[in-house]
């Protein structure tokens, strides 16, 4: 495992992109550690009476260079209300890099699929499949057109396709009813996920029958982050296992779904 | 130089900050962030006689200054710990005790039975007040006699240093701490977590599968507090306190409530470096006072 | 329209918010905050058989997400509550009980007779459950058959709305809570405050004058909601739930685990107006989920 | 007792003084009632989880006319950090006025004596004797000429003596050393009050030796401030009293002291 860290960052840009989303971009004064998609960060969120425990957060892109990462945060709760609002120059503290990440595929044809929040480690994974020689497409589902968020980003790496369930842009529907979804042999053989525990067991379910390696990332509730207090446990194949240290990335078919 | 070192009977601590139960793993997960031979002990996870699954998830729901958890002593049981575990943290520079659950009296005695053999364990932790599990555990430390018989029955087997852990849900602490002191404890622990349970009024369900789960973190540490400071008036063994502490001044609280030494639980998940970073107050705040010996400290409490 | 009235025993309550006894003064204390007669009702200061200085200052002591409390009672006896208090209150829109605490039986009945001679007082809250009173207090709450002997005896020169207030501090608050409900208490109100401490690290004195003292607030309300579920699963009497309630969720969740109706105390201080404003929540939530009657919520919870 | 409220009022401005003091201007939308020199309000901390409890701090000056009221806030702990670090523009909730206040003095002759933060009251104590045809005297003790805050704001009123306790500005020691009080008939005949108590209590014996009228204002701890808790309490003549309704100003020879 990876060395870990706490640390403060500095937040560089908060940047809101719709009613409930908003990207973070952080500062760290010194060199970052390898970092790789699927993984998280804990989030101190300081002056809320109501996050005692930290929040945590997938990181969604990283620039080595000018040591920044990004935090994409929906607001939920009173801990990500509390992130979103905060205001450039304000400190964060990270403990991180956590948990497992998503794998290099062994073929090269794969899906990166989102739902809601989950689209926020795709972003990372998608450079990183590129930065190795594959192409990424995404297909990210949405409430509707205005819970879009940075499409712009993930289309500089590869194609994007949508579903909205009020039909507002794209196909109308969830994730699977998306036409490159709609066949028995799609033209991809590696599928990685992250969003609504739903939809990932849909996908699962999907890629078992089709034989395609699926990846998902769970968003169990977390104290620790680090493996101690095991209470983000999901049963697998082989017993319980900590989300935050066996996972959150999973192979589909170690868990019990 | 201050002189940090304190005794629990005879075990000899560099300092009084030890890690809690079920909230430090087994000190491997915390080796980024604290030097674990800096601290003056931790204490392993409850380990039981076999292998446990523990409970379903959702297992945490946070409350207000602090967190309920219902994990169930998931762990792998005494003797993949002894020959698994245990070679790999036996280095560790510090007293590393085994904290002991059974639902049996039975069960605990085999388990003390066995860490006993395995001679460099300085001590363990008799987890008599685990609100987590369906039987035994807390069921244990809620009753005098039972407190009492179980802690009589590990005595005989285990001949090192056997701290009892005392549950704080009960009407009357002092009673069950003298029980267990007569009944040949070296030492008491207090307090475990509170029984508490937590609601989603959206759903209508409890956050956590089992309904009810244990209390820890800032909130309850004015129990914890009270508690420590009833018992250590009362017995003579070393009291060890816990409940909530996060910084050095609330160990000093806890000293001066009359604990020879203190754990950090709930506290490491929110900083998973800040047991270091106790020890290192707990130095500065004597600096700042001008105490020369922790021991000056504990008992201090001024009632007058 | 939703309907958010409830009857608790006799009672008749035109929703479930109530006040918490020593949190609300005499009511007159919120005139300005909040419209008393739109509660439930509310529960006066704890009144004793004569006048009472309570402890010296400090009687407060703040923690995280609550604070202590060592008032001790002080009031001014029931005699002047009835001449002089009385009068004023009265003409309150709303259920107002007195809040009853003694250090003996005799004391208890002394007062509940007195009261009773007041008819348009529609009920008492026995108070056998506070931490701050050297003699009797929590020590009735603590123990069972002492709970059963002082409900039997206020019963028997109590004849309209009796109502018991239980002490948390206890290993089994169902046992006790079944035994005043045999004795004739027509509710049950829970929890009273948790017992706690806090210690300067400073000064190395306690922040109380009593040393110890209750806890209340938020960072009870884990502990709280577990006893109300525990004890509403168990007696036949209706249950009033109290312990950190500060917004209409939480009351919502005290309700679905069984509870008849709702205390506000500690919460009072922090916002003067909160009780009203759980009432104006509890018809949102109930307008938002398509709930008619609140009564539907009580017991709701699903724990399959 | 006058009609109290609960109220958010908008930061104006927050003015650092020295480096523990710092002064709020708080605006509020409507008019304000009728508030007294030495009542009180009781200020919500948001965004601290050390910090359940409201605040009581005194109000430190009134203006009628653009709504505005100011504190003056001592840096001791963390509601009094958080509170000092607020920034215009964001909110603060206040339930006020609260409290009894100073007298209107039957004689003419007047000293207003302030220590540490005690001196928060008695501006606008002095404003309002000064309203009322009487010339206001201060007397302001502190640690060192660092400690002294904004004393041209009383000079506009009246004179400002000065005692530090490390002599780098006016007499060098407390209050009572100041050469105004070196006699047993001094030139004033009302003294107010406002600070550390045993400040306060050197005044009350002074005042009594010489038959002065002596008004103070405590500082107890308070949980609720509308007399509802009874934690507030100080012995008195006629039995304990709650400091936030039948104080925080007492006479001095009401008290048990
Ligand atoms: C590995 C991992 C990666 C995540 N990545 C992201 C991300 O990149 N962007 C993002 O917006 N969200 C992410 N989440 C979810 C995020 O952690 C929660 O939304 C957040 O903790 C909610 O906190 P809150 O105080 O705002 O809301 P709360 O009021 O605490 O809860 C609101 C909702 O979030 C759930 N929740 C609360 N606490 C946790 C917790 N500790 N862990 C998981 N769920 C919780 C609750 O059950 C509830 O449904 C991730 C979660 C995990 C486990
Ligand atoms: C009527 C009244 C008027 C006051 N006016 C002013 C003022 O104008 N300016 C000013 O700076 N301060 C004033 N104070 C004192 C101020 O209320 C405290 O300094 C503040 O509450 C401390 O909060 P904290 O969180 O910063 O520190 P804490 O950590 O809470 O405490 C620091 C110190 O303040 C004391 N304290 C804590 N809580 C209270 C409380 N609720 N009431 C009284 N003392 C407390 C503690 O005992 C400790 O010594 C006044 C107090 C009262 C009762
Ligand atoms: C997630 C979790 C797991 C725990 N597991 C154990 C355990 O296995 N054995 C035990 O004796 N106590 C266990 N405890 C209780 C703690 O050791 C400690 O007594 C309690 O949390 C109070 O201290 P704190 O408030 O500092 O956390 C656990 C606590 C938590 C939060
Ligand atoms: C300052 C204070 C005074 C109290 N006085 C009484 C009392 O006189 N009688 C009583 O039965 N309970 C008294 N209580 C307990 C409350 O009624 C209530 O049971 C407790 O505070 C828990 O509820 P809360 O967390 O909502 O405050 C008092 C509580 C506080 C904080
Ligand atoms: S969050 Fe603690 S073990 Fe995973
Ligand atoms: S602070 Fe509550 S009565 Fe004074």
């Amino acid at each position: 495992m990876s060395k870990k860290y706490i640390t403060d960052f500095v937040i560089l840009e908060n940047r809101r992109h719709t009613h409930e989303f908003v990207i973070l971009t952080l500062q760290h004064p010194e060199m970052l550690p390898q970092m790789f998609p699927g993984q998280f960060a804990e989030v101190r969120v300081d002056g809320s009476p109501q996050t005692y425990l930290r929040r945590p957060l997938s990181i969604h892109d990283v620039d080595y260079k000018n040591n920044t990462i990004k935090l994409l945060i929906q607001e939920v709760g009173p801990g990500t209300r509390r992130l979103a609002s905060m205001k450039s120059g304000e400190k964060l503290n990270l403990v991180y890099p956590l948990g497992t990440y998503y794998s290099l595929p062994d073929k090269k044809r794969v899906l990166l699929v989102g739902g809601g929040c989950g689209v926020a480690p795709l972003l990372f994974l998608g450079r990183y499949l590129k930065e190795n020689g594959i192409d990424p497409r995404f297909l990210v589902g949405a409430r509707s057109e205005n819970d879009l968020v940075e499409l712009d980003a993930y289309r500089e790496l590869g194609d994007v396709y949508i579903t909205t369930e009020d039909g507002s842009r794209g196909t109308r529907g969830f994730v699977i009813h998306h036409p490159v979804m709609k066949t028995f042999e799609p033209d991809f053989d590696w599928l990685y996920t992250c969003g609504p525990e739903p939809m990932m067991r849909v996908l699962a379910k999907y890629s078992r029958e089709r034989n395609i390696t699926c990846e998902v990332s769970l968003e169990n509730k977390m104290a620790c982050g680090i493996g101690a207090c095991l209470c983000c446990v999901t049963p697998t194949i082989e017993g319980n296992k900590c989300t935050c240290t066996d996972g959150p990335v999973f192979n589909a078919n170690y868990l019990k779904w | 130089m201050v002189d940090l070192s304190v005794d629990i009977g005879n075990l000899q601590l560099k300092n009084p900050v030890m890690t809690a139960s079920g909230t430090f793993g087994y000190g491997e997960e915390y080796r980024d962030f604290v030097d674990i031979s800096a601290l003056g002990g931790i204490i392993v996870k409850g380990t039981t006689g076999s292998h446990r699954e523990g409970n379903p998830y959702p297992r945490m729901a946070e409350t207000p200054m602090g967190m309920l958890n219902a994990v169930g002593l998931q762990n792998k049981g005494v003797d993949v710990f002894l020959s698994e575990t245990w070679p790999r943290i036996r280095t560790f520079r510090t007293n590393v005790l085994v904290n002991v659950s059974g639902s049996t009296v039975e069960e605990y005695v085999e388990i003390a039975s066995k860490i006993a053999e395995v001679k460099d364990i300085p001590g363990i932790e008799l987890n008599i007040s685990c609100p987590n599990v369906k039987e035994g555990g807390m069921t244990f430390g809620t009753s005098c006699p039972s407190a009492i018989a179980v802690t009589r029955a590990v005595r005989e087997v285990f001949p090192r240093h056997l701290m009892v852990k005392l549950s704080p849900n009960v009407t009357d602490i002092v009673e069950i701490a003298k029980g267990v002191e007569g009944a040949g404890a070296d030492s008491v622990s207090l307090i475990n977590t509170l029984l508490g349970m937590a609601i989603d009024a959206e759903t209508w369900r409890p956050l956590l599968s089992t309904v009810t789960g244990g209390l820890s973190g800032p909130c309850i540490k004015p129990v914890a507090l009270r508690m420590v400071w009833q018992v250590a008036s009362a017995v003579k063994i070393p009291v060890v306190g816990l409940g909530g502490i996060s910084s050095a001044t609330d160990a000093v609280e806890f000293l001066l409530a009359g604990a020879s030494a203190v754990q950090v639980g709930t506290a490491n998940f929110v900083d998973p470096s800040v047991s270091g970073r106790i020890v290192d107050g707990l130095a500065g705040y004597m600096q700042r006072h001008n105490i020369e010996k922790i021991t000056d400290i504990i008992g201090g409490l001024d009632v007058s």
